[in-house]
């Protein structure tokens, strides 16, 4: 199964860039959104998958089962998803406020500040 | 929006929701949940408030202004960790009270930590949603 | 000593506070430290030198290391004798201007500057101060500052100084390395092992530029003249005594070290030559007086190169007695020409003439100013030539060029001493001025006095000249025990070029005119000279720079992307090497059909996403693939993960619903070739990405820190959920910066649309 | 001691959070702001001094033992970074009390600034690769914002290449982190230093290596992936610009240079020289952009390209003597370059604009100002006896000892292009008359002038004091080079 998943985090990668590397803003935005889906599985992904056993502890055991998923990659994707929260939002009311600033969503009329 | 429907239920559903966040939140510790997803469903409760009753209802609902809920989260966490730096301890280590009270199973920092979490979260989400709502 | 250098080094705040009670009080510094040197003159020549060291960097290798032989006292007593006279003159010759006290406080740390030079035995510290004088010169040459002609000048000569400077430096730091030390002294001792050392031609020719640069030697002289947009009594200073002599001396302080070598000599002796030829036959050529003594000054530096390049005894006596000579003469001439411009108005010869009448105690000085020049006995100026072309006779055959430039040169000199002295101030008056007349005292003493030194140093030069020439030659590591030096050398060879350069010069003085005007349209070739190089690598430079900035720094975000996800590729790429992809191990195919249906709705949504573009259906395709991640999660033993990526991904549609709704369709902007070359990018990408961790997941792999966590979290973390543990515990460290990232980003979103426009007030 | 190595983190934090629960009170936050500040300057020289006195000091946040916590660890380079950053947020802070205006301070300018300089004391001691990725979140997220705050055109276009590519780098950094610790199972960078050095699979780690130095590369502007930084540095505020300029790229370099002196010096035959080759490109292209530049930011925008250029040949060579010059070439660069900015702001104040053109006539009008441009620019040049002079002297003296011949003639060539574009900002700034048609439009408060002119003594200070300073150099390389001191300080009987 990680196999399959290294292709799905590579297309959501390839993607990801394509979107970005286009002129529309909005597209920016969604591309960065897969990008950082691809990052999170990815290191989801590097911590090795486990079906169906969560580093639960049970009430009265001492430790989670063997053969538990690793919790550190979960602790680390979940901090990476909540901080790529908190960016996207501010991604997307400054998108927002170029668009009412600029009237535009073409990345190529922005150029002003180079040119 | 202002559907007589839509605003019974979240006079119905509010409490209900309000009381799952924090559910939520205090079981975080042991089960699948904790304070950023508890504090994500009170932030939606206040938001249907928004959606149903307008506005001015959810910022008088909530009380705060959220960016200093925002603020409080902040300090709740950091609090947490400054307390055991008054012990002597490296800052945020984890300090548990000897008594169990009943129904937070126990209490310690992290607990408080925990809520400091579900407070911001709160303000954050409300933060966003009031300003964007208010364009 | 070092109480001596130290005052000057403050110098300039003094000035500050005394710079409106007139130049007369500030000359007195340099004067009170030429009696100084003066001073030491006995001690030196007849104890050997004294030196004091303090320490300043000795992690680095700089020590303030001041040493005092003959060399150096030469250049302290030339550059606080001279700069007594030009701070004086200066005093008087701007009396009026409002930035007189900067000018003088910028004199003042140039002299300190070029004395710790000077005085320096340590490498690096003489390169410090070596850059100070370039700095400090630049600020004088720009004193006219509001005009862009004095503006291009200075940097002009600041950036060939510059150039040369850090030539310099990467040969000291050679030198250094190579010798193991960074002070001189002991470098001569180790002199036989730099010269045979591999890097000793480098560290030649890098410390050759440093000494070319500064003391205007062909192609880099055309940074001198130009400096001519200076007050006079500044290019007097700069011109005379001190900035450009700094190469000589570092030459002539280096020659113990670098020199006695087949390419010291070749290279040295003849570009000296070549200057020495360039700078008189275009100062021939030239009207302006400033102008022609500023190429007449080239000329002269070729010829001390020449001499210390030639490097005999005899060749650096010469040198050193030609450095007094042209220094005393030189200054003088300066300052006269500034009298004459303050004077007359003017600083053109064809609008000058027979000023004798109405300046006669400048046309005095000028005389014997001029006569010095001349190389006419019984100036020393005449002691100096008999010298030179005696060394240069010495040579065997390969001197001949060298002779016969030398006298050709002093041909011209000769020529030119007349037109400066017996043009301007004798024969007829070509221009009535309305008031041309003496300047005042504090302008007529400086002159008066270099001019006079002259005179008397020819007359007895035994008296000073020969003792601080024999302990300069000391100092040069030759055995000047017999050491003379004589007004009248006998009739010799040296006296018969003597002679034959005066005729020389008669006939071209006489001829002048005829020979200007004849060859006059030969000087337009100048306009394709080093200095037409140097405004061309100017302009090429700035015009590539332009042309690359632009180029990479197009404004286009979408190239910026592309550039950085090439260089990714390219740079990981470096480093996959194949057999790294061989040994990828695809495990059994251990999968459910539940699992690959979602992974190929994912993957299927994101695709979607890259053909519909910018719509709520691509975002609603954002929110497929980030449920399917967060039940992938689920599915994998996630439930944390799993719930938190369901609500941040309902919480992120609904904002882009909430900000989407208010922009427009967006329409597919880009060719259909750049899709197709952009795809092919991002599918490289994408797929290396992929092939990299399948080279990482084909690893065995074991956490050293899971297993630490799961024991620990429910006996001592009192938390069974080992993942919210981790979250609130082992890495609350983690929690809070992320907490503070939503935090920020609450504030960024209100301020963002809270802020009105033309709040912003930035600009 | 364990108090001593947070306060960096939790001085501006705390600061950030009471000025957040003073939102409406514009007045206490600036209060606020300006004893947090100053509270943090006195606790990092604290540090400093203890770190010089001690050696290296760790603490194990949360009280769990390394690796399991997460470490935060001195040595004197993390604390030599951290002063440099508190004495900029010092002197911005007081500042922008004069520059910044009530439109920026009403929507947490100041608990902004301060959040960033947390998050960025945080990655100079952080001893965790994640938590570097987190203090780097917290650091970029406070810039988005600091960036985009004033909301003009320019800016929101500024920042949307600025978001972007910053963005980039972090979902490679992310990714990067997630490859490493599915290779070594840890994220403890002295650990991962232990375990790495064991590690027969090289070719792989390189790879990993290349995907940091990426993603850092981005964030410390490096070729060819600084453009975010042109783009972007000249449209907010100066007070801003100053900060950013001061420290985020350095944030970066620092990154680079503790991963690639601690983590990955395995197989520095490819890593180092793919390091010296950006080092060479970096410092040409910034300059030659700098020379084409006609406003006074922009030009200090990519004049930092350049110098970061020098930063990194420093680290390529990864000689002893090479890393000391990169330390102390680090506290110059930040020094002279904030007194640079701060001054343009106050000639962009009295002027009204930053144009070159447009300036003009400072040197008859504000000798003090002449001054205060000359030396740091002077010293950015590398005139000596300045800064400047001894960082350069230092970086291409390590570069003849390795032999590195091309890069010795990089580094003197672009200390002469950069020495003719300031004097060219000098000529047209301060000796050229002030254009008739831009008059003198407004005059600057001395809240402005006396950082500034602080930040210019600052810079003849360490000009003057460049031996002990180097002294200290020399240390801090000591410690980066001989690895085992630091992993036994993390790993081995930690507090």
């Amino acid at each position: 199964m990680e196999t399959i998943l290294a292709i799905v985090i590579g297309g959501l990668y390839g993607t990801g860039l394509y979107l970005m590397m286009r002129r529309s803003m909005v597209k920016l935005v969604l591309g960065l959104a897969l990008l950082a889906h691809a990052a999170n599985l990815l290191i989801f992904v590097g911590g090795r998958l486990v079906r169906g056993v969560p580093p639960l502890v049970a009430n009265g055991a001492i430790a989670p089962p063997d053969g538990s998923a690793d919790p550190l990659p979960q602790a680390l994707v979940l901090t990476a998803i909540v901080i790529g929260f908190g960016v996207q939002a501010f991604l997307l009311v400054l998108l927002k406020r170029g668009y009412t600033l600029m009237r535009t969503d073409d990345l190529d009329d922005m150029r002003t500040t180079e040119t | 929006m202002n559907s007589l429907i839509l605003s019974t239920a979240t006079r119905l559903l509010l409490p209900l929701m309000l009381l799952y966040s924090v559910f939520l939140l205090i079981r975080g510790h042991n089960e699948p949940g904790g304070g950023f997803v508890g504090g994500l469903v009170a932030a939606s409760a206040i938001a249907l408030i928004k959606f149903s009753s307008g506005l001015e209802r959810a910022r008088a609902a909530l009380r705060f202004d959220p960016i200093t809920l925002v603020g409080t989260g902040l300090l709740f966490a950091f609090a947490s960790g400054l307390l055991p730096l008054v012990a002597g301890m490296p800052f945020l280590t984890a300090l548990w009270w000897d008594q169990k009270i009943p129904v937070l199973l126990k209490a310690g920092t992290p607990v408080l930590f925990d809520l400091g979490v579900y407070v911001l979260v709160v303000g954050v989400v409300l933060t966003m949603i009031f300003a964007l709502s208010e364009e | 000593m070092i109480s001596g250098f130290a005052l000057a080094v403050a110098a300039p705040w003094l000035s500050r506070i005394a710079g409106k009670h007139g130049g007369n009080l500030l000359a007195m510094l340099p004067a009170v430290l030429f009696a100084y040197f003066l001073g030491l003159v006995q001690p030196v020549t007849g104890a050997g030198p004294i030196s004091e060291i303090t320490r300043w960097v000795p992690t680095l290798g700089v020590d303030l290391s001041f040493r005092v032989d003959g060399l150096s006292l030469i250049f302290c007593l030339l550059i606080t004798g001279v700069g007594t006279a030009v701070i004086a003159y200066t005093g008087a010759y701007l009396a009026s201007h409002e930035q007189l006290g900067r000018l003088q406080a910028y004199l003042l740390a140039f002299m300190a500057s070029m004395l710790g030079l000077v005085l320096s035995d340590n490498l690096l510290a003489l390169f410090v101060f070596w850059e100070l004088t370039a700095f400090t010169s630049y600020l004088l040459i720009g004193f006219k500052h509001h005009e862009d002609k004095s503006r291009g000048s200075a940097l002009q000569a600041m950036l060939v100084n510059g150039l040369g400077g850090l030539c310099l430096l990467a040969g000291v730091i050679l030198l250094s390395n190579i010798g193991g030390n960074t002070s001189i002294v002991a470098l001569i001792g180790q002199a036989d092992a730099i010269r045979a050392h591999p890097h000793y031609l480098a560290a030649l020719l890098l410390v050759l530029m440093g000494a070319f640069t500064k003391s205007a030697q062909f192609p880099f002289h055309f940074w001198l003249p130009g400096a001519m947009a200076a007050p006079s009594p500044v290019s007097a200073y700069l011109h005379s005594a001190t900035m450009v002599k700094a190469g000589v001396y570092l030459l002539a302080r280096l020659s113990p070290v670098l020199g006695m070598t087949p390419e010291w000599v070749g290279i040295i002796a003849p570009i000296g030559a070549l200057t020495m030829l360039i700078g008189a036959v275009m100062a021939f050529f030239l009207t302006d007086l400033k102008q022609i003594l500023a190429y007449t000054t080239v000329s002269m530096l070729g010829a001390l190169v020449m001499l210390v390049g030639i490097n005999t005894q005899e060749s650096m006596a010469a040198a050193m007695v030609l450095l007094i000579v042209h220094s005393l003469y030189k200054g003088t001439l300066f300052l006269v020409t500034g009298s004459v411009e303050h004077g007359a108005g003017t600083r053109e010869i064809g609008e000058l003439g027979g000023l004798r009448r109405a300046m006669p105690l400048t046309a005095a000085i000028a005389s014997i100013a001029a006569l010095s020049m001349a190389g006419v006995p019984p100036m020393l100026g005449f002691i100096s030539k008999e010298l030179w072309y005696e060394s240069s006779l010495q040579l065997a055959l390969g001197g001949i060029p060298l002779v016969a430039a030398s006298v050709v040169a002093n041909g011209l000199g000769f020529a030119l001493a007349g037109v400066v002295a017996y043009g301007v101030f004798f024969g007829k008056p070509a221009h009535p001025d309305p008031h041309p007349h003496d300047p005042n005292f504090a302008m007529s003493a400086g002159p008066l006095l270099l001019a006079g030194l002259g005179l008397v140093a020819g007359l007895f030069p035994g008296l000073l000249i020969e003792p601080l020439t024999g302990a300069a030659l000391t100092a040069m590591a030759f055995d000047a025990s017999h050491y003379h030096l004589a007004l009248w050398h006998g009739i010799n060879p040296a006296f018969a070029l003597s002679l034959l350069t005066f005729a020389l010069g008669a006939a071209l003085y006489t001829g002048r005119e005829r020979v200007v005007a004849n060859l006059g349209r030969l000087a337009g070739m100048g306009r394709y000279g080093p200095k037409r190089l140097y405004e061309l690598s100017i302009q090429k430079s700035l015009a590539y720079a332009r042309f690359q900035t632009n180029l990479l720094q197009s404004g286009y975000l979408r190239s910026y992307v592309m550039v950085v996800v090439l260089t990714s590729v390219v740079m990981v790429g470096l480093s996959v090497t194949w057999d790294k992809v061989q040994s990828i191990v695809v495990p059994a195919l251990d999968v459910r059909l539940h699992e690959v249906l979602l992974a190929v709705v994912i993957l299927g949504a994101a695709l979607m996403m890259a053909r519909i573009g910018a719509s709520l259906a691509a975002v609603a395709a954002l929110g497929v693939v980030g449920y399917g991640v967060a039940l992938m999660f689920y599915l994998f033993s996630a439930p944390d993960l799993a719930m938190t990526q369901l609500s941040v991904e309902t919480l992120s549609v609904i904002l882009f619903v909430l900000v989407l709704r208010s922009l427009p369709e967006a329409k597919s902007l880009s060719s259909r070739s750049t899709r197709i070359r952009d795809a092919l990018v991002a599918a490289t990408a994408g797929g290396l990405m992929t092939l990299f961790l399948l080279i990482v997941l084909s690893e065995p792999f074991q956490s050293r820190l899971s297993g630490y966590f799961n024991e620990n979290s429910a006996p001592l973390a009192n938390g069974r959920n080992v993942v919210n543990v981790i979250l609130v515990d082992y890495r609350a460290f983690d929690t809070m910066g992320e907490i503070t990232v939503l935090a920020v980003a609450a504030i960024g979103v209100y301020a963002l649309l809270k802020m009105r426009k033309g709040e912003g007030g930035s600009r | 001691m364990s108090l001593l190595l947070v306060l960096p983190v939790i001085i501006p934090l705390f600061t950030a959070i009471l000025a957040l629960l003073c939102w409406r009170h514009i007045n206490v936050q600036r209060g606020i702001a300006v004893v947090g500040a100053s509270c943090l300057m006195v606790a990092a020289v604290t540090l400093l001094l203890t770190i010089s006195d001690r050696g290296i000091q760790c603490v194990q946040v949360s009280n769990w033992q390394a690796p399991f916590g997460i470490t935060l660890v001195a040595d004197l380079f993390g604390a030599v970074m951290v002063v440099l950053a508190a004495t900029s947020l010092l002197a911005v802070t007081v500042y922008s009390l004069g520059s910044v205006g009530r439109a920026l301070e009403a929507v947490g300018y100041y608990p902004l600034i301060h959040v960033m300089v947390a998050g960025i004391c945080g990655a100079f001691l952080t001893g965790d690769v994640f938590n570097l990725y987190v203090c780097f979140e917290v650091t970029l997220v406070s810039s988005f914002v600091l960036m985009a705050m004033g909301g003009e055109r320019q800016q929101i276009e500024g920042a949307i290449k600025y978001v972007t590519l910053n963005l980039m780098a972090s979902a490679i950094f992310l990714a990067a982190i997630g490859l490493l610790y599915g290779v070594a199972g840890t994220l403890n960078m002295a650990d991962l230093a232990t375990v790495l050095a064991n590690e027969p699979r090289q070719t792989l780690v390189n790879s990993i290596a290349m995907l940091f130095m990426v993603g850092f590369g981005i964030k410390a502007a490096v070729f060819p992936l600084f453009f975010w930084l042109p783009a972007s540095y000249h449209t907010p505020n100066v007070a801003i610009t100053t900060l950013f300029a001061a420290l985020l790229t350095k944030v970066g370099v620092y990154a680079l240079i503790r991963f690639f002196t601690l983590i990955f010096v395995g197989d520095t035959g490819l890593t180092h020289t793919v390091l010296l080759v950006l080092a060479g490109l970096t410092m040409i292209t910034g300059v030659l952009g700098a020379v084409a530049q006609t406003e006074f930011r922009r030009l200090l925008s990519f004049h930092i390209i350049s110098q970061i250029g020098y930063l990194l040949l420093g680290l390529g060579l990864l000689t002893h003597f090479s890393l000391a010059a990169v330390v102390y070439f680090m506290g110059h660069v930040i020094i002279a370059k904030t007194a640079l900015l701060l001054l343009s702001g106050v000639t962009q104040r009295i002027s009204g604009t930053s144009e070159l053109k447009e300036l003009g006539g400072f040197y008859k009008e504000s000798p003090l100002l002449s001054v205060v441009f000359l030396v740091p620019a002077l010293s950015l040049a590398g005139i000596p006896p300045l800064s400047g002079f001894w960082a350069k002297f230092a970086v291409v003296k390590a570069s003849l000892e390795a032999e590195q011949y091309v890069m010795v003639v990089a580094a003197l060539a672009v200390g002469l292009f950069t020495l003719y574009y300031m004097l060219n900002v000098w000529a047209e700034v301060f000796w050229k008359d002030r254009p008739v048609d831009h008059p003198v439009v407004a005059k600057a408060p001395l809240v402005m002038w006396g950082p500034m002119v602080a930040m210019g003594i600052l810079t003849l200070g360490i000009s003057f004091g460049v031996d002990p300073l180097f002294q200290l150099a020399n240390r801090a390389a000591f410690q980066l080079i001989d690895r085992q001191e630091y992993i036994r300080a993390v790993l081995g009987g930690a507090l």
